[in-house]
């Protein structure tokens, strides 16, 4: 492996990007978008390149770069790939430029502060996905809000500073909580072996020498707090449809897309290793909330009369699959949960940029303005139609291999929860037919008789998304082998610190880490002590 | 007989508390800026008295140096103070403290 | 005798200093305001405070008083004001409080007032061979207390500088906003 | 035979700054009263101003270096204490003054208020926050105290023009008298309850031999403790900063905000740290309702301001909050992050008022988030620039506020102080939302069409675009690379 | 090249039409009709071929080794589970692959005809393929996994295909009820998977296979009925058959295909190749026998009395379905597979007969205003016929065997109460067919426009306003605003043909009509059960090794068996004649309908189950979502968010109020603090 710093790259370059969006003379929109555009799809270079490095074999972090930032409390800049991180970069580099194509037309106004925002979205993605140290982690969770805030709030809709405000209050409260628990895990570790650091690999190395459970649970829901209303759980997640409804199309993809993971991925990434005993224990209410996500976005979804909230309200129980595979704790699960991960920015991604592209036609959201454009738009409706399928699970494409992994590992270890969740499989065709059917089925009128189909630019920005939605579905191995060797250390590490014994399939040997490193040295070891 | 009872400083301080509390009350009971200014010179008084007191009491010689200082204090104050009031009344005529609420909320 | 004199004065000055808070006419503040200043002044010498009681009078009584007099004068304003307080509550809340504040001064402090320690500056008010009160309190100002002493100064400066920027004359009749093409 | 008076030492470099500043400003008045009204006067005036905060600040620079590593030098009878914590303090006062006086040079131009006095108010208030930071006797801290307040009420009159102006003098005089008044009863209590004034002298005492009845001695503290709680604006004794710090001329709220929140909070940590650290017990908790307060008020009460340098203003209340939180925490990381977010602080609030100074058009009165309306749009630059300004103050990543932030916090979680903790970033969120109320405001475009306040293209003078600039590089640089800043504030947390 | 080899190269044959597909969705605009449409078919009929290769592939082997995996690719590596995309040709899958490609073709060419001029023909065919791949996908995989792909791909082309003409509502709904409904027997379906893996760790046939022969009864009883749900869903058994009617909203090829001949045949397949836990469970097997009685006689009660001849043909499909599920629950694998193929035939011809009617007759489904069509389209009704008879089980044709195999398994197997409904269900069989041959091609001619010029006012045909549809027509290949479906209850429909009389489909229609009724008189031979003619059984005896089925002792008993399914059904073919051997005597009145009264009406409103389903659909689940929706979702949940808002903005206010400018107000302030200060060291002193 080369010493070059690919990570700070992956990081950096979309940063720089935006500063040179900002220096660029703003008469030339179209040198601004090509520019931004470059840097995107430079990002996304990079990001492959990773892919090609990464080792499968390798448990542990790859490409760790590691600097000093605050001494004072010990925080360094650290940034590291493992198996779930991998995808969530691809997905965020793959995103982007997508996006940003699919705003080439519209939102007209202000072409160079959208791109720059853009850009900067993208930065503050690829540092959370990237760091492995806490506070840095946070640093980039939290400025993640600006770009998108002033996304919604300079191209949205109607009620966009309502959702836009709303959006940033929400999450920041849940983040605020979060930070305040970073800081006193910190410092009970440190009061504990007597090292300041936040470094994610020593706190993970370390297991709560006999501290009180209490204690963990409570830093483990504060963490929650945050992740919580990103992913969004059902209590928590209003802000969701809201600010959907209003963002940019753009705006709308990356939200589904990739930040909606952030929370998934927090809770993936800290709560096992962080918090073994507390993700033991409330493990059957997570569940459970997984699965009221699951029905409940489902039915809410089917009363929705706005395109968008429909959509919106269908990524709440698809988050929910992703939710009930990681606390089904077991490997499979854990597949199915990260694979969903990767497959929803993808069939997500393809129905919201349809949308969008309905919307420039039609500039309506609202379902009763519809009906019949598969007539006027043949292309634009087969498109719609394989986003739909490969969105409610039809075998074949992403959709179903998550799922149904998820469902398959919950079954294994708590099997009425899965079967509540199978529910869900089928109220998911109910919402998307029905919406399917409003919109393009029956009899056009009006302007819906002759809506323009789909141009050249517009097949380019949905086709890759299904393209790989149906690659992964039909040869989802790529991804499952870089996924699994880190979802095994997780749970390997938990049958380490806690009482916890993995539920596996009769006759499955009990996991092991690949390379047979399998005991708690290499756990400690493998972190590698900074 | 009364030679028996002596005053202790205890009674100039308390005393001087006293004289505190009623400058203090007066600033906020008072309308006339120029009254409540003179209040506060009640409430320096009785910071001084209580330094002598203290002198007294710890037989140091230092309270008694403070007093001044204070007077000091005291004298730039209210030669500003009534500088703004003057300010004030060229504009408008009303000295109470309540006229001046065009800040609020 | 001192005892007699304390509470002569002693009464003097709370009466006075109610007189200030309640007279209606500023002017009869100031007179009593006067008043409170001489019988404190009467209590320093009862304590052995000669040179402060002199201050007292030649500084307070003299000069600072003197100001309120003029200024009040100037913006004449010397007339009973009506005293019905606009504000609700303002003089119960006000008189509460003053009494609550006092009440827990004197508890906290009233067991034993002075804790500290004897004499600490070296010099005490009496005894010792530091000469009469204006001596000792010399002694001490122009040594430990010499830095407060300077910046006392700074601060007659101050109330020089800053009294003239306020009351100058130069700007009386405030100049007319300038317009905005007339601004530079 | 009495014995000789024996003169204290006086170490000239140690004070050479407040001498460098009151020279100035007396050099001003003199020129004033020489000059009287040539043109020439303002320019001059402003030049001796502003090199002799430029002299002051390179002495600080000397004495930096002379003492970082802990080490003090104590002069004139052990009033003064010239230690890396003074010095540090000193140093963000003197940014705060020269930022303050380079806004107010176009300003003091535009709303024709051209006067030398002005200046030598500054810097004699300036010179007394110098004095402030390095007291080391209650009755320095309390003339230092007067020093630095009286200037500002004038200075806060200073605009004749507007009544506002005049009442906000009148408001703070009033109120700042009163609580001098409070404080100073409670400098006397605590001399009659260990009899000295000499903060050193008070540790000692109260280390030797322990009080039965600490009766008065409480009742100082908690006097002195409204006294400077005032000062630094903290709830319950706030009420005067909205109003105050609306009517004020602009440049000198400013000042106000940052530099007398350092002087206020200099001698809070100096007083309680070094002379009451025995009774620690008794006032964190004090300290303590102070802070929540604080934080609650400041944030909550902000959300229906209409008037942005109001906001501003409730802002500084929170603000006043997290950096007591640090000082509640009574321990070293606390002093250092309050340093922290002293000094970044100045530089968030000074840039806020600066881009306020030079967007709104002449009279200072046109303050109303629909003045503001639209100004990004319209001057880019100028509104991006609050936005940001507002965005640091909230705290987001990556600008000097966040790691300010983030230090308080972390003083408070290894304090075991979890529920300040808690209310303090909730708090921030709260915060958060007036903060965008008023991006929001400037991004929006006006119904009206009318343009911008002042009109679209208004040149920002260099004096103001050097301040603006400085300001937001160092609240970048901060929230970048904030180790050698921490760094700094770590060393300057020595006090004993 | 030896028959290994050959067998591990059977998965071309559902790559042959998914190139198809994929060709057609690329190209298929441009290439147009019919040319989309020869494609389809050649490329259907080159893979008929290849299933003939495997099928003689495997006859060349010894009957043990007929069974042969091959792996393509792993497809689904999770944990130490391995999921391939593997190919089992052994003789259950290949006989399907027969089935599906054989007629499939036939209906294939049939369509080029039957599609002609419709713009979309292209994307019919593509679909069309795409459903052949898939069926063919489900047939040959060699694990549950890979067989739910084609499962759920049928699924999606039946959608795709029913609502093929979507501007048609009742198209459009129908399409979406038909997934619906299957997804719930698809969650079924998943979660025996999700238990195979648990218990077994695989979804391979044969491992699963092995391991159900000893594992706890509770295990395999559970498989067994969660896949018999899947079955249940895709077969349209009782509950979940509703959908099956409504899919005949979809053009005729389509309902002759899926939802005749093959993809709803999907349940038996999938019971044959998960034999073993059914064997293993008897419970289960009470169950399919039972619920696949109940459907053979209910729906047989409701086809009765359908004015619709598309319908007519939905509801006997449905019962057949039934018999072939009676016979897997009785454990008659092979009288099912036999059932399956000869139901193929008949059936496929009886629809595309339909099919050919219609088009005859202007799209009008309404048999009560057709009548005495056999002199105008004798092809097509003399096919028809054979497969009336066929399908009434009348000796020799190929319903018969097939059904008569089925009753004696029956009641061999000692389910006597299974083979009572069943027999009884014959009646309905000959009931209903005899009556739709009667009224469309015997009696009384009704399609006269002036024979029902009365009835055109009450009509719901497109009459209303003629203008403007021609041209839409024209552009759509069909009527948007026409619905062609004739529910129970409804007035008879206007005769869309509004002069010409009707007439012969084109030869291309007809010739598969033919083909498939020349398949319905001979195709008994491959199955009877005479000895050595049961050529069927010992074919799939590898399949079903260890499954025994019962052999009459004597072959009087057998013949006795035979007679009497044979006597019910001539009963109801009787009956039909009492009534309707003139026909109608007008559209409006149905001698049997008026005879039955009450039970008409329930029978005729299929037990009002439907209907039932829908009301609680709109009423009370609706209600719940909105409740959901409105109340907890936008009143409570985000209320309590925008309440926290709303809170601070309460207390801003207060503090602003406290705000109001008075600077005495703002020491009283002041002193308050220094008050609780004091108060608190006050209080707190003693420490």
């Amino acid at each position: 492996m080369t010493d070059f710093p690919i990570l700070s790259a992956i990081i950096a370059t979309p940063l720089i990007g935006a500063v040179v969006v900002v220096l660029l003379p703003g008469r030339r929109p179209e040198v601004i978008k090509a520019v931004g555009y470059g840097f995107s799809v430079a990002t996304l270079g990079l990001a492959c390149w990773l892919l090609a490095d990464f080792s499968t074999k390798k448990v542990f972090f790859q490409f760790v770069e590691s600097r000093p930032w605050l001494p004072s409390i010990g925080s360094r800049y650290i940034v590291g790939v493992d198996g779930i991180s991998l995808f969530m970069i691809l997905a965020t580099a793959l995103l982007i430029p997508i996006g940003l194509l699919a705003s080439q037309r519209y939102p007209a106004q202000r072409p160079k502060a959208f791109t720059a925002w853009f850009l900067l979205l993208e930065f503050s993605l690829m540092g959370i996905f990237l760091s492995l140290d806490l506070i840095i982690f946070f640093l980039f969770w939290e400025i993640l809000l600006v770009p998108m805030y002033f996304l919604i709030q300079g191209w949205g809709h109607e009620r966009r500073q309502y959702a836009a405000t709303k959006f940033f209050i929400y999450t920041a409260a849940g983040s605020s909580l979060m930070l305040a628990c970073t800081l006193i895990l910190g410092f009970i570790h440190q009061s504990d072996t007597g090292v300041l650091s936040f470094d994610y690999r020593v706190l993970a190395a370390w297991s709560w020498h006999g501290l009180s459970g209490t204690t963990e649970v409570l830093l483990f829901l504060g963490f929650l707090a945050a992740f919580a209303i990103k992913v969004p759980l059902v209590p928590f997640h209003t802000w969701l449809a809201d600010v959907h409804t209003e963002a940019p199309t753009a705006g709308s993809v990356v939200l589904a897309g990739v930040i909606l993971k952030m929370g998934a991925y927090g809770l993936l990434r800290f709560s096992f290793e962080l918090f073994p005993h507390a993700s033991v224990d409330l493990a059957p209410l997570l569940l459970t909330l997984g699965v009221i996500g699951i029905l409940y976005g489902a039915i809410v979804a089917a009363m929705q009369k706005n395109l968008k909230r429909i959509i919106a309200y269908s990524s709440i129980a698809h988050m929910g699959f992703v939710i009930v595979g990681i606390f089904s704790l077991t490997v499979i699960g854990l597949d199915g949960a990260v694979f969903t991960m990767i497959s929803h920015p993808l069939t997500t991604g393809a129905l919201f940029l349809l949308v969008g592209m309905l919307y420039e036609r039609r500039h309506s959201y609202q379902l009763e303005d519809y009906g019949g454009i598969w007539r006027s738009a043949p292309i634009l409706t087969a498109m719609f139609l394989a986003a739909m399928f490969a969105g409610i699970g039809l075998p074949g494409f992403s959709g179903f291999i998550g799922e149904f992994l998820s469902l398959a590992g919950t079954f294994v270890s708590r099997r009425p929860w899965a079967v509540a969740g199978a529910v869900g499989v089928i109220l998911a065709a109910v919402y998307m037919l029905w919406a399917f059917q409003r919109t393009f089925m029956g009899k056009p009128s009006g302007i819906n008789l002759k809506l323009p189909d789909v141009s050249l630019r517009e097949v380019m920005v949905v086709a890759p998304l299904l393209a790989l939605s149906l690659f992964l579905g039909l040869y989802p191995k790529l991804a499952i082998e870089r996924i699994e060797p880190s979802l095994k250390r997780s749970i390997v590490n938990l049958e380490l610190k806690t009482h916890f014994r993995e539920k596996r399939p009769k006759g499955y040997a009990p996991t092991k880490l690949p390379g047979g490193v399998s005991d708690t040295q290499s756990i400690q070891l493998g972190r590698g002590a900074p | 007989m009364i030679g028996a009872f002596t005053i202790t400083p205890s009674y100039y301080l308390v005393l001087a508390a006293v004289l505190f509390g009623i400058g203090a009350v007066g600033l906020l009971v008072r309308r006339n800026v120029l009254v409540m200014f003179m209040c506060v010179e009640l409430m320096l008084n009785a910071v001084n008295l209580t330094f002598v007191a203290f002198a007294k009491a710890l037989n140091d010689i230092a309270g008694q140096v403070l007093v001044f200082f204070t007077l000091v204090v005291a004298a730039a104050e209210v030669a500003v103070g009534l500088a703004i009031i003057v300010a004030i009344f060229r504009r408008r005529r009303a000295a109470t403290a309540d006229d001046l609420r065009t800040l609020e909320g | 005798m001192t005892v007699v004199l304390f509470f002569i004065f002693g009464g003097l000055t709370l009466g006075a200093a109610l007189g200030v808070v309640l007279a209606r006419n500023p002017v009869h503040s100031a007179l009593f305001l006067v008043l409170t200043l001489v019988s404190v002044a009467v209590l320093f010498l009862l304590q052995d405070a000669q040179l402060v009681a002199a201050v007292q009078i030649i500084v307070y009584a003299g000069a600072i008083v003197v100001l309120f007099l003029f200024v009040i004068m100037l913006l004449g304003v010397d007339r009973p004001e009506n005293f019905d307080e606009p504000l609700r509550f303002q003089r119960p809340v006000a008189l509460g409080l003053g009494a609550v504040v006092l009440a827990e001064i004197l508890f906290l402090a009233g067991h034993r007032w002075a804790t500290g320690a004897k004499t600490a500056h070296g010099v005490g008010l009496t005894g010792g061979h530091f000469g009469s009160n204006i001596e000792r309190v010399a002694r001490v100002m122009f040594t430990d207390f010499l830095w407060p002493f300077q910046v006392t100064a700074v601060l007659l400066v101050i109330a020089v500088v800053g009294s003239v920027v306020l009351a100058r004359r130069s700007g009386e009749r405030p100049d007319p906003i300038p317009t905005e093409e007339s601004a530079p | 035979m009495t014995p000789p008076i024996v003169h204290p030492s006086i170490n000239w470099l140690a004070i050479s700054p407040e001498i460098a500043l009151v020279a100035a400003g007396v050099a001003i008045v003199m020129l004033r009263s020489v000059l009287r009204r040539r043109p020439i006067v303002v320019p001059l005036c402003t030049v001796v101003a502003i090199s002799g905060v430029v002299a002051a600040g390179a002495v600080q620079y000397r004495l930096w270096h002379l003492l970082r590593g802990h080490r003090a030098m104590t002069t004139i009878a052990g009033m003064v204490r010239v230690d890396p914590f003074g010095v540090f303090l000193g140093v963000v006062v003197l940014a705060a003054t020269v930022m303050a006086l380079l806004l107010s040079v176009a300003y003091l131009r535009r709303e024709g208020l051209e006067a030398p006095e002005y200046f030598a108010l500054v810097l004699l208030s300036a010179a007394g926050m110098l004095v402030m930071t390095t007291a080391n006797d209650l009755i320095v801290v309390f003339l230092a105290l007067e020093v630095l307040s009286i200037p500002l009420y004038v200075l806060a009159a200073f605009d004749r023009r507007r009544l506002s102006s005049q009442e906000a003098g009148m408001k703070y005089f009033v109120l700042g008298a009163f609580s001098s008044a409070v404080f100073l009863y409670g400098v006397a209590l605590t001399y009659g309850a260990t009899g000295t004034t000499s903060l050193t002298g008070i540790a000692r005492f109260l280390a030797a031999n322990t009080l039965l009845d600490q009766g008065t001695l409480l009742a100082g503290i908690a006097l002195l403790l409204v006294g400077l709680g005032f000062k630094i604006a903290a709830v319950p004794f706030h009420m005067w900063t909205p109003d105050v710090y609306q009517g004020a001329p602009t440049p000198v709220t400013s000042f106000m905000s940052a530099a007398t929140k350092a002087a206020g909070f200099a001698a809070l940590l100096r007083i309680f740290g070094v002379a009451f650290p025995l009774y620690r017990s008794d006032w964190r908790p004090a300290v303590w309702a102070l802070a929540v307060l604080s934080l609650i008020v400041g944030s909550v009460a902000a959300v229906i301001q209409t008037d942005v340098k109001r906001i501003l203003a409730y802002s500084s209340i929170g603000h006043a909050g997290f950096i007591l939180i640090g000082f509640q925490a009574n321990t070293s990381r606390g002093r250092e992050a309050a340093l922290l977010y002293l000094f970044v602080y100045a530089f968030m609030t000074i840039g806020a008022f600066a881009v306020i100074t030079v967007a709104t058009r002449r009279g200072d009165d046109h303050h109303s988030l629909d003045d503001y309306r639209g100004l990004a749009l319209d001057r880019p630059v100028v509104g991006g620039l609050l936005i940001f300004f507002v965005l640091a103050q909230a705290g987001v990543p990556f600008t000097g506020g966040f790691v300010a932030k983030l230090e308080v916090f972390s003083a408070a979680a290894q304090a075991n102080e979890y529920g300040l903790l808690i209310i303090g970033v909730l708090a921030s969120v709260v915060a958060a939302f007036f903060y965008l109320r008023i991006a929001l405001t400037l991004l929006s475009a006006r119904d009206d069409g009318a343009t911008a306040p002042g009109g679209l293209r208004r040149r920002v003078d260099v004096w103001s675009a050097v301040v603006l600039v400085t300001c937001v590089t160092l609240v970048i640089v901060v929230g970048v690379v904030p180790g050698t800043f921490v760094h700094w504030a770590r060393d300057a947390t020595f006090l004993l | 090249m030896n028959a290994r080899d050959l067998l591990g190269l059977a998965g071309i044959i559902p790559l042959l039409p998914l190139v198809g597909a994929a060709l057609l969705m690329a190209f298929g605009r441009r290439l147009g009709s019919p040319r989309a449409g020869w494609l389809a078919t050649g490329l259907m009929a080159v893979a008929f071929a290849w299933s003939v290769v495997e099928f003689a592939a495997l006859l060349s082997l010894p009957p043990g080794a007929r069974s042969h995996v091959s792996i393509i690719f792993t497809w689904l590596p999770a944990d130490q589970l391995h999921v391939n995309v593997g190919f089992l040709a052994d003789p259950l899958s290949i006989t399907w692959c027969l089935l599906v490609t054989g007629v499939g073709m036939l209906i294939h060419l049939y369509a080029i005809g039957y599609m002609r001029g419709d713009p979309n023909v292209g994307r019919f065919f593509a679909y069309f393929n795409l459903f052949a791949a898939s069926m063919l996908i489900l047939v040959l995989a060699s694990n549950y996994l890979l067989t739910f792909l084609g499962w759920e791909g049928v699924g999606l082309c039946s959608y795709l295909l029913i609502s093929f003409w979507f501007e048609r509502s009742t198209a459009a709904l129908g399409g979406k009820k038909a997934f619906i409904y299957n997804r719930v027997g698809d969650f079924g379906f998943m979660l025996a998977m999700f238990l195979l893996i648990a218990q077994f760790g695989t979804l391979d046939y044969g491992a699963t296979g092995h391991a159900a022969l000893h594992a706890s009864g509770g295990i395999t009883t559970a498989v067994a009925l969660l896949l018999f749900l899947g079955c249940v869903g895709k077969s349209a058994q009782i509950p979940l058959f509703p959908w099956l009617t409504d899919a005949m909203e979809g053009p005729t090829p389509v309902s002759a295909l899926i939802h005749a001949a093959t993809m709803v045949t999907a349940g038996v397949f999938l019971i044959c190749r998960a034999h073993p836990f059914f064997d293993a469970s008897h419970s289960a097997m009470t169950v399919v026998g039972w619920i696949g009685a109940a459907t053979a006689l209910l729906a047989g009660t409701m086809a009765v009395l359908q004015p619709d001849l598309k319908r007519v043909l939905a509801y006997s499909t449905i019962s057949q379905l039934g018999y072939m599920f009676l016979a897997l629950g009785t454990g008659a694998y092979t009288a099912a597979v036999f059932f399956v193929l000869m139901h193929a035939f008949y059936k496929a011809c009886l629809f595309l007969g339909a099919g050919s009617v219609l088009h005859a007759n202007g799209e009008n489904q309404d048999m009560r205003v057709m009548g005495a069509l056999r002199r105008f389209m004798p092809f097509t009704a003399g096919a028809m016929v054979v497969a009336w008879l066929a399908i009434a089980g009348v000796p020799p044709f190929a319903g018969f065997w097939s059904k008569d195999g089925v009753l004696e398994a029956a009641y061999l197997h000692h389910d006597y109460g299974i083979w009572a409904v069943g027999v009884v269900a014959t009646i309905m069989t000959g009931l209903y067919m005899t009556r739709l041959i009667l009224l469309t091609f015997f009696g009384t001619e009704h399609w006269r426009p002036s024979d029902t010029a009365a009835m055109a006012a009450v009509t719901g045909g497109s009459d209303d306003e003629p203008d403007g549809h021609a041209d839409i027509e024209a552009e759509l290949g069909y009527d948007p605003d026409y619905l062609p479906t004739v529910v129970y209850g409804e007035p008879p429909r206007t005769p869309r043909l509004h002069d010409h009389e009707p007439h012969e489909s084109p030869g291309l229609i007809v010739l598969p009509i033919v083909t498939l009724a020349l398949l319905a008189i001979v195709g008994g031979l491959v199955n009877i059960p005479l000895h050595g003619f049961t050529h069927l059984d010992s074919w799939l005896e590898p399949v079903f090794r260890g499954v025994t089925p019962p052999v009459a002792e004597t072959f009087a008993g057998a013949a006795a068996l035979s007679a009497t399914a044979l006597g019910f059904g001539v009963v109801g073919i009787i009956v039909a004649f009492v009534f309707y051997r003139r026909g109608l005597p007008s559209p409006a009145d149905d001698p049997l309908r008026a005879r039955l009264g009450v039970v008409g009406n329930v029978v005729g409103h299929g037990y009002y189950y439907d209907d039932a389903i829908s009301k609680a659909v709109d009423g009370p689940v609706r209600a719940f979502g909105t409740f959901l929706d409105r109340d907890v979702d936008q009143r409570v949940i985000d209320g309590a968010v925008n309440g926290i808002g709303h809170l601070v903005r309460r207390a801003a206010e207060g503090l602003r109020r406290a705000q109001d400018g008075l600077v005495r107000r703002y020491a009283i302030g002041i002193a308050l603090g220094a008050a609780a200060l004091l108060l608190f060291f006050l209080a707190y002193a003693g420490r």
